[in-house]
């Protein structure tokens, strides 16, 4: 299946980088489809970059640079996984985008992050919480080392029935504010955390309004919230 | 006129001081000793000390009393805006000054009070001036090292928390 | 001096009350009321020219009175008539957690004492309700009836703004009193009276036997003057008691309406009386700048109330061209650079009366 | 003199007269409306948070006492200035006495640091703060 | 009530009392100095020198005390909501409240999926005048601003009101 | 010691340096002055020349319009709106192109296609608008537009219009009465209504 | 002396208060004058925006990321534009690079001077204020010009932009430049050599730079505790690597590195070199080209996320754009430079006086709609 | 007005409620103000008996001197009890002496 899948989305591609659109558009599976794109877009990224190679050596170290980012990502989670053995999980296809963490693993994985001197993210710059449905959210973190240019995204998951994930709080001190921002979106549970109550929304508020299940509340405190235009006109 | 002024005067004086000591909550009576500084400095000006009275305002109200009231907000929480305060042995404090007043007040009738006529000064900060520099030079010298001391005493006193 | 012409011609014009006291009061009550007038028509006048002078300033117009079939006068010249209007049309506001009695009382002392020391400014040669022998010294004293105001007002508030506001307030003024007084105490130096026509007069002649002119140390006591008078007015760069950016309003943040007014009305009288001072004492008073000339009496006022207005249009000058001090730096520049810098001025100025006059 | 202060006592009167009338003015023509939250004090739109208590500020304390004393020198120059002309050198070396002792009296606070507004520990950082806090230490 | 507020017959003094402070009322509205959102950017910008507020009398002040027009400019949230009607609440009579830009008039682009975003100021305090835009352009704010004072003047403050 | 002064040099000189700035602005007023002047003055069309040239607009974000003459009824605005603050609601005419006189429905547009629909309701709520200019792309016909700039020969700018009722501010565009007249008119024939 | 122990004072600055930028509240405990804690609370302008963008499509979303920094509404639609694009593998014409270059640096003068002037006001200039305002106000009667709206300009869509430039724009671009430059002259000498300014914010609210890190801090404030990383230069997006220009850092030169001067002198040095920027971009402009050439007929990015920056004149703004293939982003998150630098308030502003709190607010330039979002 | 005595008495009423105060209150501050008014009663001695006994002045230099007296007393005084205050939390002299160790 996966063979065919792949011949279908390099066929697919071959059409496409040649003006044909239609090859990709048409594909039946929309996961294929989007992979198709996803390939597509390498392609055209790896053609670009032979061409300005050939035309302009200095620009193509920032491509090489880019291309090298996406390895980083595997480069990292390969230290990672010797350091802590198992800590890694590997998921297939987007490994190139990112690194799964085992959630159990993430208290040491996090401080190996900052502290390591190969690694060194000494910035976290996004903590974004995310509703993957299916009774899984996941939280996603963008690393970047100031010093060595480098930058990473881990993504752990965790139940949403019992959302719990390590706080890296007090090693980034930034991930007060991201992670009670997560909180207050997803209801995900910072353990460890010095300070976790709501940050935008009221104290009182009910509900995590970005889970996909959400509903929007009739009235707060005493102000209706108003639901059908027409009805309200 | 100036009877009628004098009267009023006295009066306010007089009664701003009963408010002072009487009043139950500090921060009124440090208003009504605004009122009783006022009033003594107008009785200055009935004893054509217009100087003194000039100084009595400067340094009274706007220095003594401005440090009382800081004081008082130092020590007391803007909560208890109707700061109250409690009164001791008012009885006792009664009968004690009230026998000293009227011995006071009977000394001062019995008392053959020689009354000189004068006229009014043109001017009292000259003589006063003047005075200051020779006269009672040596106390003007005095006073400023008065002042030093308890500049440098309150200075130290506030200070020595840490 | 006026009460005093006012009562003679009382006298004269109303022969059955002759040597009443009536009349006497009578002729104490129409000056006094003829200066609120002037106050209030001075803070009408300020507040307008300040709006214009701020928004020449700022490349805009000011008040223009535009609109539908609104108009505040040509060029906006009735609009802070209309302010007033306005203000006392407004509604009264006193907080529930306020000391009511201390709060009402606030704006009365805070006027009263703005008031009481415009009666001693002289704006002519016979024009001064009140000629004391110590007029000067007598405005410095009653200055002092403004910070109690404040601190009244700030704390009958209870309200954090305000008291910070009033506290902020009373501290800044309290301390500049001592600058501005021993600036002025270099002109007693010279003078030799502490009233305000003597000193006046002895600057008769023209600009240059005007004080500020006279020695380089009385300049320098005229500028430290000047600064102090600002901070004592609570105008900007020495405006924190009621700087927007950090206290709201301060020392009248709950007050609303006519009682807020008072405020306004005294702050604009304490220019006056502050500017007035700075004239008499630095700036020759009612006196012509060229001797001989545009001497008579009307001219003395002109002179004197346009003395004033140069000053204030530097105060406003200075407002809307600085940004604020911080407190402490406030309290610095006054301790550690006024005060000395007016101490030394002191001896500056003796040691130059003893070798040049 | 009596005319000229009795001149400031009736104006006073007069200026609480001035200043009742536009009130009693404006308690007739203005509206009001009452209701609870109008008169709760203001604080920029939220509940007075925590306990109202105020720390007043020390400072303003100090500064009022340091200014007490030197309210008081002002006092005093005031008459020797009047006199100043007449007695010349005499008067001006006594005066300079005077000020000498006061101007170590401020001398004297300055060095202490008692004119100075703030005295606390910034937690890290540099400026001026944290020097005056060092020669504290030292 | 106010002691004389609404307290006179129709009659030609009192008609140009009225007059006058009608003029007066609306020849110096201060505002209060409140922005939100985006909108206060304009509002911010409808002060500055190109259109400059104050030629029509508006004044700043940051004191509800001491403001008689409340420009909501932006959008209000729940969160704000109750500040908005406290602060509403604490400005002295006479007061005017302009809705300023689409989210103060009803949510505006924030209607359908804000679920934090109060729907239009109104449910909580009385508007006046809704200014359209997002944000409303400077002009759009002063013709809001003049149209207020329109309806301020035909405000009659001392002649009863027919019940 | 010498910091001391200095601290004062510095004061004096930078001092004196903005008061030259604020006096010269304010002796140049005349020269300097940008303010527009607004219910005499009118931007982007002022009497007084303020700023640069400005002949040439792109688009003007004011009220949108809608010449419902022209509108073929093709939800595509609604579809583009990103607050949903257009209202379309239309019925299947009987003959595509022929003019309902009842209704003043109008079968051709300016540009000569046929609408097949008859437009019931067009409301654009102006209060919700945000003026993102996202719907006037997509309209095949440009008949909705933002008042003004380039539109300005088929209706002059208006973007001050404020109101002292929000429903005002409601702009319904279709024509008076379609919805029961049409209504009536469809009754025999089950009328269709979308949404 | 004289800290009397005990109580200390809670005081709140905020949700309505002239210098908090908006609805920002902070809990301010004194100990009498001084600072000893500052809880900011947020939210009070927290408008839904990412549940927004899960329920609009991608080209609906751009009106909302206006919305979120208000004050640089074209650097917020640029990085959402080049996010979605590098999402989906989309190529823009040089001509429409060039565009959005010039109207983001434009963008970037508007905001700062906006920072500049209301901190100014902040520390109580007001003046300064007004003739920045009056200058921003020129820049946007050019946005006008460019799309007809002033603030909010819905101007950068994804593969595109909404119009072309008009005729008349190039020229009326370098008579702005021309008589811009020396204004910048004249805010110095008003304002930022003023001594009183100086003495207000030198040496006040220093932001060392491992804390600025620590903190994610980015944008004008890390440069100004002297770390050199500016996204235009150290990972070129659109076409930042074609021009010239230099990164301003904070060089301590009237304080410390990382005051708030540093933080203000910064931003004025970056106008300048927007200006630089914008000469060289408005030279290079092509004057051909199709703006809409490479607009999607529909905007359906392959599945997977992205994380890209760009640098918004308040820092690193970040768009972390997860899709499942549908016309409407599964979840679109925006890493907000105010956020973070609001975060690190509390740490800075500890142990200043309540009036450099508010300098040193101002100086860190917030914008409650991002921050809030 | 004219007339020695009513000074006199004024002053004997002022220096008996300023004892008053002194003896009855408990407050630091109110003993303070007290204290003022004892001072003032003295004050209105010292210029009355100089304006009556020959206005040689001499009462007004000896009011000024005490006026300096009063007000290096309440700096001082003041700054005792804010010190009391700050280590005993509390301004009641009587408390004060009783926490004495
Ligand atoms: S109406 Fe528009 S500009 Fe105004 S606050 Fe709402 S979104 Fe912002
Ligand atoms: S301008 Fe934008 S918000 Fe307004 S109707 Fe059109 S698409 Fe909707
Ligand atoms: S897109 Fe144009 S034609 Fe279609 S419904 Fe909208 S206005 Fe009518």
């Amino acid at each position: 299946m996966t063979d065919d899948r792949d011949k279908l989305i390099a066929e697919a591609v071959e059409k496409a980088l040649k003006g044909d659109m239609d090859a990709i558009n048409g594909i039946e599976d929309r996961v294929t489809r989007s992979k198709a794109k996803a390939a597509l877009h390498k392609a055209k990224k790896a053609a670009k970059a032979a061409e300005l190679t050939s035309a302009d050596a200095s620009e193509s170290d920032a491509v090489e640079n880019q291309t090298e980012t996406i390895s980083t990502n595997q480069k990292i989670a390969s230290i990672i996984d010797g350091e802590f053995p198992g800590s890694v999980v590997a998921q297939e296809g987007e490994s190139e985008e990112c690194i799964y963490i085992q959630s159990k693993f993430w208290e040491k994985v996090a401080s190996f992050l900052r502290n390591n001197a190969v690694l060194d993210f000494d910035s976290l710059q996004c903590v974004t919480g995310m509703d993957m449905g299916e009774g899984i959210l996941e939280v996603r973190y963008n690393f970047h080392s100031m010093k060595l240019r480098h930058s990473i995204e881990i993504r752990i998951s965790t139940p949403i029935e019992n959302p719990h994930i390590y706080s890296i709080e007090q090693i980034w001190r930034i991930g007060d504010w991201f992670e009670r921002e997560v909180y207050d979106m997803f209801g995900i549970l910072f353990t460890g955390h010095r300070n976790l109550k709501r940050m935008l929304l009221p104290d009182d508020w009910e509900g995590f309004p970005l889970r996909k299940d959400y509903e929007t509340p009739q009235s707060y405190h005493g102000i209706a919230v108003p639901k059908v235009k027409e009805e309200w006109e | 006129m100036s009877e009628l002024a004098f009267w009023s005067v006295a009066f306010v004086t007089v009664a701003s001081a009963g408010m002072v000591v009487f009043s139950g909550q500090l921060i009124y009576s440090a208003i009504a000793l605004l009122f009783t500084l006022l009033g003594v400095a107008g009785l200055y000006i009935f004893l054509w000390a217009d100087f003194m009275a000039g100084v009595q305002v400067m340094v009274y109200i706007g220095g003594i009393l401005v440090l009382i009231i800081f004081g008082i907000m130092l020590t007391h929480k803007i909560v208890s805006v109707k700061i109250s305060q409690s009164n001791v042995q008012r009885k006792l404090g009664a009968v004690v000054v009230g026998i000293f007043l009227i011995f006071l007040t009977s000394s001062i009738g019995d008392a053959p009070w020689f009354q000189m006529v004068t006229t009014e000064p043109s001017e009292t900060v000259r003589t006063v001036g003047r005075l200051l520099m020779t006269k009672y030079l040596l106390p003007f010298e005095v006073a400023s090292i008065l002042l030093l001391g308890s500049l440098i005493g309150a200075a130290m006193l506030s200070r020595k928390e840490e | 001096m006026s009460v005093d012409l006012l009562y003679d011609w009382l006298n004269e014009s109303i022969p059955f009350l002759s040597g009443n006291s009536l009349l006497l009061l009578l002729a104490i009550v129409i000056p006094a009321i003829l200066l609120f007038l002037v106050i209030a028509v001075n803070a009408i006048v300020l507040v307008y020219a300040e709006r214009k002078v701020s928004a020449f300033m700022q490349d805009r117009v000011g008040p223009m009175g535009q609109g539908v079939g609104l108009h505040a006068g040509k060029w906006g010249m009735l609009q802070t008539v209309a302010d007033a209007l306005k203000l006392i049309s407004k509604e009264d506001i006193i907080p529930r957690l306020a000391d009511r009695k201390l709060f009402i009382m606030a704006p009365f002392v805070i006027f009263v004492g703005a008031f009481i020391a415009v009666i001693a400014l002289p704006f002519g040669e016979t024009l001064i309700v009140a000629d004391m022998n110590i007029g000067i010294f007598y405005i410095l004293a009653v200055s002092s009836f403004g910070v109690i105001g404040l601190i009244l007002a700030g704390w009958s508030s209870n309200n954090k703004w305000s008291l910070y506001g009033g506290m902020r307030s009373a501290a800044q003024i309290i301390s500049y009193e001592i600058p501005a007084g021993l600036s002025l105490v270099t002109v007693i130096m010279l003078t030799g009276t502490l009233s305000m026509q003597g000193i006046i007069q002895y600057q008769s002649g023209g600009l240059f036997d005007w004080i500020v002119f006279s020695s380089p140390f009385s300049f320098i006591a005229f500028i430290i003057y000047f600064i102090a008078a600002i901070a004592e007015t609570n105008r900007t760069p020495f405006d924190i008691p009621e700087a927007e950016s950090e206290l709201v309003g301060g020392f009248h943040t709950e007050y609303s309406g006519m009682r807020w007014s008072f405020f306004f009305l005294s702050e604009y009288a304490n220019m006056l009386v502050v500017n007035g001072v700075a004239v008499a004492a630095f700036l020759g008073g009612w006196q012509s700048p060229i001797p001989g000339y545009l001497n008579s009496p009307g001219w003395g006022v002109f002179w004197f109330i346009s003395k004033i207005l140069v000053l204030v249009f530097v105060m406003m000058w200075v407002r809307w061209t600085f940004p604020r001090l911080r407190v402490d730096q406030l309290m610095d520049i006054c301790w550690k650079y006024l005060l000395p810098i007016a101490l030394f001025n002191i001896f500056g100025v003796g040691i130059w009366t003893l070798i040049f006059g | 003199m009596y005319r000229d202060f009795g001149t400031i006592l009736i104006a006073a009167l007069l200026g609480i007269v001035m200043v009742g009338v536009p009130l009693l003015i404006q308690k007739l023509i203005a509206p009001s409306k009452k209701s609870f939250e109008k008169f709760d004090t203001y604080e920029c739109g939220e509940e007075a948070e925590g306990n109202a208590w105020l720390q007043f500020n020390i400072r303003f304390y100090v500064i009022a006492l340091i200014f007490l004393i030197f309210d008081v020198e002002v006092v005093f120059l005031f008459p020797w200035a009047v006199v100043f002309k007449e007695l010349g050198l005499l008067a001006f070396v006594e005066m300079g006495i005077f000020l000498v002792i006061l101007i170590v009296g401020l001398a004297y606070v300055w060095v202490k640091t008692d004119l100075d507004w703030v005295k606390l520990k910034v937690p890290y950082g540099s400026g001026r703060y944290r020097k005056i806090k060092l020669e504290e230490k030292a | 009530m106010g002691v004389l507020e609404h307290k006179f017959q129709d009659n030609i003094v009192v008609e140009k009392l009225d007059k006058l402070l009608g003029w007066a009322r609306s020849t110096s509205p201060w505002y209060f100095q409140f922005g939100l959102a985006c909108c206060a950017i304009e509002m911010m910008a409808t002060a500055a020198s190109r259109h400059d507020l104050e030629r029509i009398g508006m004044m700043p002040r940051s004191s509800p005390r001491q403001a008689d027009i409340m420009i909501v400019a932006g959008t209000v949230t729940m969160k704000m909501a109750l500040r908005v009607k406290k602060l509403y609440e604490q400005m002295a009579e006479p007061k005017y409240v302009i809705a300023m830009g689409s989210c103060a008039t009803s949510g505006g682009p924030y209607w359908q999926h804000g679920y934090h975003v109060l729907k239009g100021v109104d449910l909580i305090v009385p508007v006046d005048v809704y200014v359209p835009g997002c944000p409303p352009r400077p002009e759009a704010l002063i013709e809001g601003l003049l149209k207020l004072q329109e309806k301020i003047q035909t405000d009659r403050p001392l002649t009863k009101i027919d019940s | 010691m010498t910091k001391y002064f200095q601290n004062i040099w510095e004061t004096v000189t930078t001092l004196l340096t903005g008061f030259g700035i604020t006096w010269v602005h304010m002796m140049k007023i005349k020269k300097n002055n940008v303010t527009l002047q607004y219910p005499e003055e009118k931007w982007p069309r002022p009497e007084r020349n303020i700023g640069f040239n400005h002949d040439d607009y792109n688009v003007i974000r004011s009220r949108l319009t809608v010449d419902i003459n022209d509108c073929i009824g093709c939800l595509k605005c609604m579809r583009a709106c990103p607050v949903d603050c257009i209202k379309i609601e239309t019925v299947k005419a009987d003959v595509r192109g022929d003019d309902i006189q009842d209704v003043g429905h109008v079968g051709i547009t300016s540009n000569g296609s046929k609408k097949a629909m008859v437009v019931t309701r067009f409301d654009i709520d102006m209060t919700e608008c945000c003026y993102c200019n996202l719907c006037t792309y997509p309209c095949p016909e440009e008949c909705i537009f933002m008042t003004g700039g380039p539109n300005a020969d088929r209706h002059h700018i208006d973007y001050e219009f404020s109101e002292y009722d929000r429903t005002d501010l409601i702009y319904r565009f279709a024509k008076k009465g379609t919805q029961e007249k049409m209504a009536k008119l469809m009754a025999p024939k089950e009328p269709k209504v979308k949404a | 002396m004289g800290i009397i122990h005990g109580e200390e004072m809670v005081l709140n600055i905020g949700p309505q208060h002239p210098s908090t930028h908006g609805v920002l509240r902070l809990k301010v405990r004194t100990d009498g004058e001084v600072v000893s804690d500052i809880y900011p609370v947020i939210g009070y302008l927290h408008r839904s925006f990412e549940k927004h963008c899960e329920n609009v499509t991608y080209e609906q979303v751009i009106p909302y990321t206006d919305r979120c920094d208000y004050i640089a509404s074209m650097n917020n639609n640029l990085g959402y534009a080049v996010t979605v694009e590098e999402l989906m593998g989309i190529e823009v014409p040089e001509k429409v690079e060039y565009i959005r270059v010039i109207v983001s640096e434009f963008n970037r003068i508007a905001s700062h001077l906006l920072a500049l002037g209301t901190y100014g006001l902040d520390v109580g200039a007001f003046t300064p204020f007004l003739y920045m305002f009056r200058d921003r106000e020129r820049i946007l009667d050019m946005f006008e010009m460019v799309c007809g709206a002033r603030l909010l300009y819905n101007y950068i869509w994804v593969g595109g932009v909404s119009h072309d430039l008009p005729k008349g724009f190039v020229e009326t671009a370098y008579q702005f430049l021309d008589y811009f430059e020396p204004q910048v002259k004249e805010y110095n000498n008003l304002l930022t050599y003023n001594k009183i300014f100086v003495e207000r914010t030198a040496d006040v609210g220093v932001l060392p730079p491992d804390v600025a890190i620590n903190y994610g801090v980015t944008g004008p404030n890390l440069r100004a505790s002297g770390v050199k990383w500016d996204i235009r230069k150290d990972e070129p997006y659109s076409i930042y690597d074609k021009f010239d220009f230099d990164i301003p850092v904070g060089r301590g030169e009237l304080g410390t590195i990382g005051d708030c001067w540093d933080r203000y002198w910064v931003r004025m040095r970056e106008i300048e070199e927007s200006v630089k920027i914008l000469r060289q971009a408005l030279k290079g402009l092509p004057k051909e080209g199709d703006v809409h050439q490479a607009i999607p007929k529909k905007i359906r990015p392959p599945k997977g996320s992205i994380y890209k920056r760009t640098e918004s004149p308040r820092g690193d703004l970040a768009f972390y754009i997860t899709s499942d293939g549908k016309p409407k982003p599964y979840r679109l998150k925006m890493r907000s430079p105010a956020f973070t630098s609001l975060s690190v308030l509390n740490k800075i502003s500890r142990g200043w006086m309540l009036s450099d709190v508010i300098a040193i607010l101002g100086s860190l330039d917030i914008v409650l709609g991002e921050i809030d979002r | 007005m004219d007339q020695l005595v009513n000074y006199l008495y004024i002053s004997a009423i002022l220096f008996s409620l300023g004892l008053f105060g002194v003896i009855t209150r408990r407050n630091g501050i109110a003993v303070l103000m007290g204290v003022e008014l004892i001072l003032n009663a003295a004050n209105i001695n010292f210029v009355a008996f100089s304006r009556f006994g020959g206005m040689n002045l001499s009462g007004h230099v000896f009011s000024l001197f005490v006026i300096v007296l009063a007000a290096a007393e309440a700096a001082v005084a003041l700054a005792i009890i804010i010190t009391i205050y700050n280590s005993m939390q509390t301004v009641n002299v009587d408390d004060a002496s009783s926490m004495k160790q």
